[in-house]
């Protein structure tokens, strides 16, 4: 490994690192070809920590002793100049961008007030944040570092061509007859399974399955309504007769109670753990559902 | 500093690289040439790409020749050499002139030893990426290499390096635009799966018969 | 194939070969075999191809290795050549012994000319995204895109796919905890990187100082 070319980071790919520190990201960028947005483009900054290096070794700071209340209002400056320019963020790389300046304003904020004794949560807290973002920093900073060595390697070795040539004929003449069994028909199934286009695998867990599908209460009041209001009293086992699930039945009974609560249906039960017999006992569209909203529509 | 002495060749390469300042100077630039060189090279062309005349190149290509043949050793040992009165063996490659074009082969008197490692790990069938890399160049051809990876989601440089090999693709000129070598299917392919045209295969829809045995049918079938 | 036996040179090779009787003996029979390869080989596969012993093998390679490099002329040359006193110039190729195994590649002084003669290949640059990227993997393999997301700050999936598709990483299965995907650098990245193995990689330490326990700390603290 060539390590003299290992350039010093500082002046590696910074060159986009102007004056002001809240200069507008030129877009494209490396990423250009990309999706647009799916990259932060600041400049050339890929990310907060690199944006954040660029900020620190422009005040030629060293990042273990530097204070980073110095770069905070450059960083959020940059985000800010980011938003005005509208740039459509993905959510991930907003919180990124959004946990790091929230974290470098937090230390800003405790350099600020006359410096105490470190005794309350807060305080530690505090201190533990400064440490992983510094930890992290370094981190992405050495890493950085050896892309640089990498890319000088790549480069150097791109030089050298491998001798790759086609096989000579009287080689290429003794292999053996291919084995071919495949049918036009099967051959176009290999196709259409090679073509069709590759999900990505999904970078989070899908939580969709740990809830079932929203069941509203006041929907299920309605419906309850609209069938007792025929006149004739139902037992609470037709009600549910046509629930599709559990939760369905679950909603069906709490809507009951609501109504029973509104006094707009009597219940009758003849025999213990007998049949339960709803009848409606408001008169015409004298009872709406609509009250039920604040108290059921937001599910979790 | 890098035009050449006597009659440039029409056009300056533009490489700015003075070969003879170079290790080994404008032969082992030749040779670092000759060593990559998949086609035959006609010594014009080999002339125009090392900024050097005709008969310069013509000339340093017939003492290579000579030199990995034994008659010689390399020029600038040729004196030291020839005063000490031997004569080198001959190396295991050989530059052969085919047809106007210079190529370094494998010497030919190996070809038994060359031939048993080529064989050597070699099967009759096509593993699961490569059919499926024939199948994506036969159903977008002609198409770059680098699309293919695209579709295919990885690199397919050796298994088209295969397929090519086998005779089941070949290259088909490049992308105007891009510059990329282009690959299609050839008449052996088609001979191989029994039609008579690339238009005959069959359309792609969702639907194919068939389609359920097939895994296990290439599974069970390679190495 | 053969299996390689353990002193050759003494019988016939089942080819009907005597590679020590053809002209240049065992060392041509190697050269002859390195130019047709279109990966790396191991000493342990052209050992076998040859019918040698490794060790044989790859007392010779060095030899060519050196020999190509200018540092010395052919072993049966060589007591001439000690006596004449000189060193022979460089050829304009060289072998090198990279990702696990051997390989002729033209000189990388020749970069430039040879380039031209060069239809395709030279990939272009990966961009830093890529590169801090690729850092990551090579270093924390077998890893998933989640981590090198947080190591890098920033969403890495469509660098990801790119390097996939350049053949530099591949996938390595899946994390029994997360059931993440993990990925891994590919033998292909060690031939462009021109070492052997990813322990060639310069050490990560002096560019961390004193954070070794990093790792576990800040995948404590992160979500």
């Amino acid at each position: 490994m060539t390590a003299e070319s290992a350039a010093p980071f500082a002046q590696r790919g910074q060159q986009a690192d102007a004056d002001d520190g809240g200069t507008p990201p030129e877009a494209g960028g490396a990423q250009g070809a990309k999706k647009p947005g799916f990259e932060v483009r600041l400049a050339n900054f890929t990310g907060p920590f690199d944006l954040l290096l660029g900020l620190i070794s422009k005040h030629q700071l060293d990042i273990t002793e530097v204070a980073l209340a110095t770069v905070t209002d450059e960083f959020i400056k940059y985000i800010r100049n980011l938003q005005k320019l509208g740039e459509e963020w993905a959510l991930d790389e907003a919180s990124e961008f959004l946990v790091i300046a929230a974290t470098l304003l937090d230390l800003k904020a405790a350099r600020l007030l006359p410096a105490g004794e470190v005794e309350d949560d807060d305080d530690i807290a505090l201190l533990e944040a400064r440490d992983l973002l510094f930890a992290r920093l370094l981190q992405y900073k050495a890493f950085k570092q050896v892309a640089a060595l990498l890319d000088a390697t790549l480069e150097l070795e791109a030089r050298r061509y491998p001798r790759q040539v086609a096989l000579e004929e009287h080689f290429a003449a003794m292999l053996p007859e291919l084995v071919w069994k495949h049918t036009p028909q099967q051959f176009a199934a290999l196709a259409d399974t090679a073509l069709k286009p590759k999900t990505a695998a999904p970078t989070e867990v899908g939580l969709a399955h740990l809830h079932g599908s929203p069941v509203s209460v006041k929907e299920q009041a309605e419906l309850i309504g609209l069938r007792l209001q025929q006149g004739r009293p139902l037992s609470f086992r037709a009600l549910i007769a046509d629930a599709e699930s559990t939760l369905v039945v679950v909603a069906r009974f709490l809507a009951l109670l609501e109504l029973f609560r509104d006094q707009v249906v009597a219940f009758d039960q003849l025999a213990p753990l007998g049949d339960l017999t709803v009848r409606w006992t408001a008169s015409g569209d004298e009872w709406s559902s609509d009250h039920l909203t604040e108290e059921y529509e937001e599910q979790p | 500093m890098r035009k050449p002495v006597q009659e440039p060749s029409s056009e300056d390469t533009g490489g700015g690289t003075d070969i003879a300042a170079l290790p080994g100077g404008a032969r082992a630039a030749l040779e670092a040439v000759l060593m990559i060189l998949d086609q035959p090279a006609s010594a014009t062309d080999l002339a125009a790409g090392l900024n050097l005349t005709v008969a310069a190149v013509e000339e340093m290509l017939l003492e290579l020749q000579r030199e990995y043949d034994g008659y010689t050793v390399k020029a600038p040992d040729m004196e030291i050499a020839s005063n000490a009165g031997f004569t080198s063996t001959p190396r295991g490659f050989e530059l052969r002139n085919v047809a106007g074009g210079w190529r370094i082969y494998s010497r030919a008197e190996f070809a038994d030893i060359v031939g048993a490692f080529v064989l050597e790990g070699q099967t009759a069938r096509l593993t699961q990426a490569a059919l499926e890399t024939l199948a994506v160049i036969a159903y977008r051809q002609p198409v770059s290499r680098a699309r293919v990876s695209a579709i295919r989601g990885v690199n397919v440089d050796s298994v088209v390096r295969t397929l090519t090999q086998r005779g089941l693709i070949e290259d088909s000129g490049t992308d105007p635009e891009s510059g990329a070598l282009l690959y299609r299917t050839t008449s052996y392919f088609l001979e191989r799966m029994g039609i008579g045209s690339v238009a005959e295969l069959p359309q792609l829809s969702p639907h194919l018969p068939g389609l359920e045995g097939i895994e296990e049918f290439y599974d069970a079938g390679r190495m």
